[in-house]
């Protein structure tokens, strides 16, 4: 079927390279050599394939949240709001934390905790009162957001009071760098660890059968015992509790301190990590790396603004939809909700 | 020989306030000095340190964050770089040998516009709407309100905060209920929402107060004057003493005399005032630039 | 005398082969289609029958080969084309949307009204007015899926007949018609030809063909294994050409059918005592909220085989889905292996883990994940099977070892146990569930029309291990809208009808003209 | 202050923020049912946002503008259709992608030609009416005579929808193509081209909704002045399940919660205005806890159409 998609897909993509060149003409700019900027800081600097690494740890974790709620066709939006409600409660908690490796270890714990109680509050308006999750997840996410705003500036503001942030957690509960001489830190191996996991749960276990049955055929998996309802409460604590992790491994990992803003889109991006990974756990870190190469090599742009900044955006859409339409073009087919939660 | 400086954005250069106002202020001293220069926006909070870095290992004699939320992490990496000037505005950092910042004096700004406001409403009745409560828009809320009570102890100041620098609409609305509630001189602080809300009185033929630089032209039958926060001259600063090589690692506090803020021409709206009143006005700057208030934020 | 003046067929299938990856699903298949014919298309589950009417309704055309239409070759590349053709169609899988309400699933196919606002009461009476020929109910404001497979169904035929087209295609239309809808809807065939429409039909049921069809094509793996005029045609040799090679039913696993068809067989005695369900003045309401049936009581015993009969509407489905805990009833009480239907644990996890297995009735909604594999269909009521799993882990080799058996025991025409549900036949599927539910000695058998859709061989089959699981003293409920099924299997007979139940009645009490006198409602014979 | 006059400015407050949520959301409750969603109304809008402005203001007439941002939006439309219709990839994606170049393509625009001017350029945009004189008739004038043609225009539409699904054959196929497209195209309908259609139509409601926002509420464009409009819009669609008419009611509903929060800040200046600015938020988490029986999405609703073959 694809095959008879190729040549619409590559006019597609035809076009879209047209217009971007065109509009970098407009620009005043030089495609080529702009194009090259990009890639050169993506692929071949050291600094960006860091940044980008270091991005990856937190749209990986997010995007195996995604993973599992998707997969049981459970949307849940709500991610940024789950990232923020886990950081919080962690660091809430961290002054009672003891300053070892067991302090770490709550400090995500709770961060975990956080995230699965923002997300199984949706859960519950689904499951309890049939509410639907996407606009339950929206909604929760304008709130944390207002919530971490006051938060910083009222009970968590740090002593001086003069800025709106908290103050910072205990050295000893910051993650290490496991790289020397760049920002790298241990929550790789947490994103790794999760990877791992999750791939188990979701291909192997029991559990992850039963939430692909319900993302598929509902009516069976009622008839079989399994109760949608109940799966899908359990799942938006899962995939909220992802979402804290990610938000601790943030703090811990790179601010040390609470702050507005510290994990902006990263909520989008995380679906997009997912559904482009095809809901496939092994695919979400490559995708995740994927989308943060792209990052940092737009940055590079950003930066040495030699085209106005919305040009950034637009080139954004355009390599995603490129993507899409080529690896039609290339007949895999591409993520779709269908084929992802069918398991060959 | 030509230095390389950067300003970084936290916000687009066309939201006609913060932004805006620096990176006009880039592109005089660009003019001006043998410099080239890197403008990069909409940098959010968790793109900082990667810019920052970046940009000191490309080079950068200077690169400046623009706003509070870069004090962190500049402290954070200056070490690592000791080529580069790391500078930043609106806070209160300093550290040897290559961080230093520029801070404007917002709350005397908004003691003037609060001065002004007071003045020239008739309802008693003014309002400011801040963007969200970042340090330098709370002291200009704390400095409206006070400027507004020494003139016309009587006045009724309200305050209100949109949650966005973004969102004009609600930047507008928010003005608009002011209004309703009998608010007849407004003023707001942070990004695109002032528009909104100059929009909004410019709508309901009420006087507004213009903040950042001079935006007479935006609505000239509407703006009053602005409490001008002279971001070119944080920025004519930096980069002069850049070149000349006496930037020192300190913060430099700029009030009306170093010219880090001030008030525009009231122009047309002069003949509104009283003769009296235009020299409350014109007392208060002075004593304010002579240090004579005891109550600024 | 109809249509043999025309030299061209009206449609004919000229050398028509369709491949499903390394699957024939069709072998250079030869058919004419006589003007005012009716052609019985009949075969085993997955010979390929319902690969033709895909064919001929232009879901997708063959791989090599032609359809011809009044001698022409025909370009399907849509179902619109088809249509435009004048061929009408009833899926061996319903097309109807589930959401909308009758009425609306016939407007979506009357193009003759345009786009604009629906004359709900016209079309109404032209919906009426084929159903009264048929003699179905038709209520047009029920949503589709509020109503069961059989009423689906006779939506399905009236938004065929609602059309005056050249030829009608009916994939299994009888599988859930009773004997009365059947009748009448073979008058209606009947009438249709006589008018000069062909018709084919497809069904697993010998006596359709015999009752209706002119011409019987018998198809075998996909090919077409020979086609005979109906007139004085022995039922024998329908079947030897559709098993094939002259011999009795002998498919790899397919024990034949042990103990005489009439009268079942004998049941130990230590089981016939033990209750299995109390069933206490149990009032089901149909959707639409009326009383289906009122104080229906009576004991479930281990070893044997109780049949609900009766017309397709009048609470069956709602009674068996309330044994498997998915509803509750609307008065009286359920009570099964100390759960009862009033209290919150009446669930259909809870009862499942005590060993009730469900066939259930609407198979493609509610049995199948056509999107999964075989094995993982199978799996969804052996998941707590010690041997699938270890450490929390599924075992998906050990899984496909034991789905593969199954596929072979019961025949299933499948690739193997990765092979995607959805891509095979009906009665394959339907295979399936059978095997999943049927496995892993369950207490309870609740089996809701078990032998729909599958072939006479696959029904001797199941039939078969029906009666081996209540040797065995399993207690087994069935559902079924075929008198004859009911008679060669169940111990009792509860009828509902009008409203009432009738029975349960032993076997041995009651013949055909009781049941079928009580399935019409009259109370006048012995209960 | 006084009550009356109070309660007026809320209402009128209220259906302003409404507006542009209703009109997006009308569009994406079109698109929806036909079983395609677009989380990129928020990019759409913008450009309907810039586009207005800039065809206003060359034009000279905010009606040009307005005619302009719902080309601009079909556009937009055309293109998530023929990536999620033609080519039959990932929705949600495409979405985001679409988000992308919207926020880009409008703020571009926007620097190339009006941006230099800034914020000083004087646009033309809409003012209120005054339906029959009667807008002066105190409070309730303003609020039924005295709204901005849009805002009519979108309540007209919501109830031409709700008829179209209601009673209409047309309705019927866009319902089916969303629920059962399988259904649709046994009995001849171009599954593909029904939803092309309305993704189209959706991106064109969108583009208004932004031309609201930049040629009515206010006059001018500034970059991504949306604000996560778009996002609410969405929820609209599946809080009003799918129902025009209700997803219209729900932005009011969003809008009035809007303009309380904003008054109640200044009644209670002691207590920290983030309070306020989620009241619209809670209100529709509890309202979704105590008054939603369950709600089910179109079946196909993310799902390509393909034929089996
Ligand atoms: N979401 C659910 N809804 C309804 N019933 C469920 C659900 N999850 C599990 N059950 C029932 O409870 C039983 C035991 O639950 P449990 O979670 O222990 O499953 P399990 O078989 O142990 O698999 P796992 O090891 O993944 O938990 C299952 O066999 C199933 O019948
Ligand atoms: N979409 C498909 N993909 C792969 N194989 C298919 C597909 N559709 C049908 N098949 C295969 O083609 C063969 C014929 O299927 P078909 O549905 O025509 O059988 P049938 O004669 O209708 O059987 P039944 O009596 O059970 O309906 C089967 O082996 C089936 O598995
Ligand atoms: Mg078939
Ligand atoms: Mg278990």
């Amino acid at each position: 079927m694809t095959a008879g998609l190729r040549m619409p897909a590559l006019a597609a993509v035809a076009f879209l390279v047209l217009m971007v060149v065109a509009l970098i003409l407009l620009a005043g700019a030089d495609p080529a050599s702009l194009a090259y900027g990009v890639v050169e800081r993506a692929l071949f600097t050291r600094a960006g394939l860091l940044e980008a690494l270091l991005r990856t740890i937190p749209l990986t974790l997010m995007g195996l949240g995604i993973a599992i709620a998707f997969k049981a066709r459970v949307f849940n939006i709500g991610m940024d709001g789950q990232l923020i409600a886990g950081s919080v409660l962690a660091v809430l908690a961290a002054p009672m934390l003891p300053s070892n490796v067991l302090g770490i270890v709550l400090f995500l714990a709770l961060g975990f905790a956080g995230g699965a109680i923002w997300g199984g509050v949706a859960g519950v308006i689904k499951a309890r009162f049939g509410g639907n999750e996407i606009i339950a997840t929206i909604m929760l996410n304008y709130v944390a957001v207002q919530m971490l705003s006051w938060l910083v500036r009222g009970p968590l503001q740090e002593k001086m009071r003069i800025i709106p942030r908290s103050d910072a957690i205990d050295q000893a509960l910051r993650l290490p760098v496991i790289f020397d001489g760049t920002r790298i830190h241990a929550g790789l191996i947490v994103a790794v660890l999760a990877v791992v996991v999750t791939a188990l749960v979701l291909m192997r276990g029991r559990f992850g059968y039963r939430l692909a049955v319900v993302g598929s055929n509902e009516h069976a998996a009622r008839y079989a015992g399994i109760s949608p309802a109940r799966m899908a409460a359990v799942v938006l604590v899962l995939s909220g509790a992802l979402a804290g992790l990610a938000g601790a491994v943030e703090v811990a990992g790179l601010y040390g301190r609470l702050q507005e803003g510290f994990a902006p889109g990263f909520g989008i991006a995380a679906i997009a990590v997912a559904l482009v990974a095809r809901l496939n756990p092994l695919l979400v870190p490559v995708s995740a790396f994927g989308f943060s190469l792209l990052y940092a090599g737009l940055g590079a742009l950003a930066r040495n603004g030699v085209v106005p900044f919305p040009l950034i955006n637009i080139l954004e859409g355009t390599i995603i939809l490129v993507f899409l339409a080529g690896s039609v073009a290339l007949s895999r087919g591409s993520g779709r909700m269908k084929e992802a939660v069918a398991d060959g | 020989e030509t230095k390389r400086v950067a300003l970084v954005l936290p916000g687009p250069i066309t939201d006609g306030t913060f932004n805006s106002a620096a990176n006009k202020g880039i592109e005089a001293a660009k003019a001006k000095y043998d410099i080239e220069v890197a403008v990069r926006e909409n940098t959010d909070f968790a793109q900082i340190q990667d810019v920052l870095r970046s940009y000191a290992e490309e080079g950068y004699d200077m690169v400046i964050g623009h706003g509070f939320q870069f004090a962190e992490p500049v402290m954070e990496i200056h070490s690592e770089y000791p080529d580069t000037w790391f500078v930043v505005n609106t806070a209160q950092v300093a550290a040897e040998p290559n961080v230093a910042s520029f801070d404007n004096r917002w709350g005397d700004a908004g003691y003037m516009a609060g001065a002004v406001a007071a003045l020239y409403s008739k309802s008693g009745k003014i309002g400011h709407i801040g963007a969200i409560p970042v340090p330098v828009i709370e002291d200009y809320n704390l400095g409206f309100e006070r400027g507004a009570k020494r003139m016309r102890p009587d006045t009724e100041v309200l305050s209100a905060y949109v949650g966005s620098f973004s969102d004009i609409a609600r930047g507008a609305e928010i003005t608009t209920s002011q209004i309703e509630q009998g608010a007849d001189v407004v003023t707001s602080t942070g990004n695109e929402n002032v528009v909104g809300t100059i929009q909004a009185a410019q709508k309901a033929g009420v006087l507004a107060i213009g903040t950042a630089f001079d935006s007479h032209a935006m609505a000239p039958e509407t703006i009053v004057t602005t409490a001008l926060i002279n971001m070119d001259v944080n920025i004519d600063l930096a980069v002069g003493k850049l070149m000349d090589g006496t930037l020192k690692p300190e913060t430099y506090v700029l009030g009306l005399d170093e010219g880090g803020i001030g008030l525009a021409p009231l122009r047309e709206f002069e003949g509104q005032i009283s003769a009296e009143d235009k020299a409350r006005i014109d007392a208060l700057v002075e004593d304010i630039r002579a240090g004579k208030i005891d109550d600024l934020p | 005398m109809a249509g043999s003046e025309t030299p061209a067929p009206l449609v004919a299938l000229r050398g028509v082969t369709k491949r499903f990856g390394e699957v024939v699903a069709n072998n250079t298949v030869d058919i004419e289609i006589g003007r005012g014919e009716v052609v019985a298309l009949v075969g085993e589950n997955g010979a390929g029958k319902s690969t033709i009417v895909n064919m001929l309704s232009g879901v997708f055309p063959p791989d090599e080969g032609r359809i011809e239409i009044d001698g022409a070759a025909a370009r399907f590349t849509s179902p619109g084309d088809a249509v435009a053709a004048g061929i009408g169609v009833v899926h061996q899988h319903y097309m109807l949307v589930p959401t909308l309400s009758a009425l609306d699933n016939l407007a979506l196919q009357a193009s003759e009204i345009g786009l604009g606002r629906i004359d709900r009461a016209a079309l109404g009476r032209r919906a009426g007015e084929v159903a009264e020929r048929l003699g179905f109910s038709f209520e047009r404001n029920q949503r589709i899926d509020s109503l069961d497979v059989a009423h689906q169904q006779r939506i399905e035929i009236i938004k065929a007949l609602m059309h005056d087209v050249r030829l009608l295609v009916l994939d299994e239309p009888t599988a859930v018609l009773g004997a009365e809808d059947k009748a009448r809807l073979f008058e209606t065939i009947r009438e249709l030809r006589s008018r000069g429409v062909s018709v084919v039909l497809i069904t697993h049921k010998l006596d359709d063909v015999f009752a209706v069809a002119d011409r019987a094509v018998i198809l075998r793996n996909g090919a077409v294994a020979a086609m005979l005029a109906v007139e004085g045609l022995a039922p024998e040799i329908v079947v030897r050409h559709m098993v094939g090679s002259g011999d009795a039913p002998a498919v790899a696993g397919l024990a034949a059918p042990q103990g005489d068809d009439d009268g079942p067989i004998a049941v130990p005695e230590e089981h016939a005592a033990q209750v299995v369900c109390r069933v206490r003045d149990v009032t089901l309401h149909r959707p639409n909220g009326s009383v289906a049936v009122a104080g229906l009581s009576f004991d479930l015993r281990a070893g044997e085989i109780v049949a609900v009969a009766g017309v397709d509407g009048n609470g069956q489905g709602e009674f068996v889905r309330c044994m498997a805990g998915m509803e509750r009833p609307a008065a009286g009480t359920i009570e099964c292996f100390g759960l009862t239907s009033d209290r919150r644990d009446w669930t259909a996890a809870r009862l499942r883990r005590h060993g009730v297995s469900h066939i259930p009735e609407d198979r493609r909604r509610s049995g199948i994940v056509a999107d999964m594999s075989l094995a993982k269909n199978y799996l969804l009521s052996h998941l707590d099977r010690s041997d699938f799993s270890r450490f929390g882990l599924l075992r998906n080799r050990r899984l496909s070892e034991v789905v593969a058996d199954r596929l072979v025991r019961y025949g299933v025409r499948a690739r193997g146990s990765g092979d995607r549900m959805g891509n095979l036949s009906g009665g394959n599927q339907q295979k399936v569930v059978l095997a999943r539910e049927l496995d892993g000695d369950p207490h309870l058998i609740l089996a809701a029309h078990p032998s729909r859709g599958l072939d006479l061989k696959t029904i001797d089959f199941v039939h078969t291990v029906l009666g081996e699981a209540r040797a065995a003293g399993k207690a087994v409920l069935l559902l079924s809208s075929d008198i004859d099924e009911i008679l060669a299997l169940a111990d009792r007979i509860v009828v509902f009808a009008s409203g009432r139940s009738f029975g349960p009645a032993r076997r041995e009490d009651v013949d055909r003209r009781t049941i079928g006198g009580w399935i019409a409602g009259h109370a006048d014979l012995p209960a | 202050m006084d009550e009356a006059l109070f309660l007026s400015g809320l209402l009128a407050a209220g259906i302003r923020l409404a507006a542009p949520i209703a009109l997006a959301a009308i569009g994406e409750t079109l698109s929806e049912r036909a079983g395609v969603i677009n989380v990129g109304i928020e990019g759409i809008m913008l450009v309907g946002a810039f586009v207005a402005v800039l065809f206003a203001v060359q034009s000279g007439n905010p009606w040009i503008g307005l005619a302009c941002a719902v080309l601009a939006g079909v556009a937009m439309g055309a293109l998530h259709a023929y990536f999620v219709v033609r080519l039959k990839v990932e929705q949600i994606v495409t979405g985001i992608a679409v988000l992308f170049l919207g926020l880009g393509l409008s703020g571009y625009g926007y620097r190339l030609t009006l941006g230099e001017a800034g914020t000083a350029v004087k646009v033309p945009g809409f003012r209120e009416l005054d339906i029959l004189g009667l807008a002066d008739i105190p409070l309730v004038g303003p609020i039924l005579f005295g709204q901005h043609a849009l805002v009519y225009i979108a309540v007209a539409a919501a109830l031409l929808m709700a008829y179209l699904f209601r009673a209409t054959r047309l309705g019927v196929i866009i319902k089916a193509v969303g629920e059962t497209p399988v259904a649709a195209d046994a009995v001849g309908i171009d599954v593909d081209r029904v939803r092309f259609l309305c993704v189209m139509v959706a991106g064109g409601f969108a583009g208004a909704g932004g031309a609201y926002l930049s040629t009515a509420h206010l006059w001018g464009f500034v970059e991504n002045m949306t604000a996560g409009r778009g996002f609410l819009a969405i929820a609209c669609v599946v809080f009003a399940r799918w129902n025009p008419m209700l997803a219209v009611l729900v932005a009011l509903v969003f809008g009035i919660a809007d303009a309380a929060q904003i008054r109640l800040q200044s009644i209670f200046p002691a207590v920290p205005y983030q309070f306020f600015v989620i009241v619209p938020y809670v209100v529709a988490i509890v309202s979704l806890a105590v008054g939603s029986r369950s709600s089910r999405m179109p079946a196909a609703l993310g799902i390509p159409f393909a034929r089996p073959r």
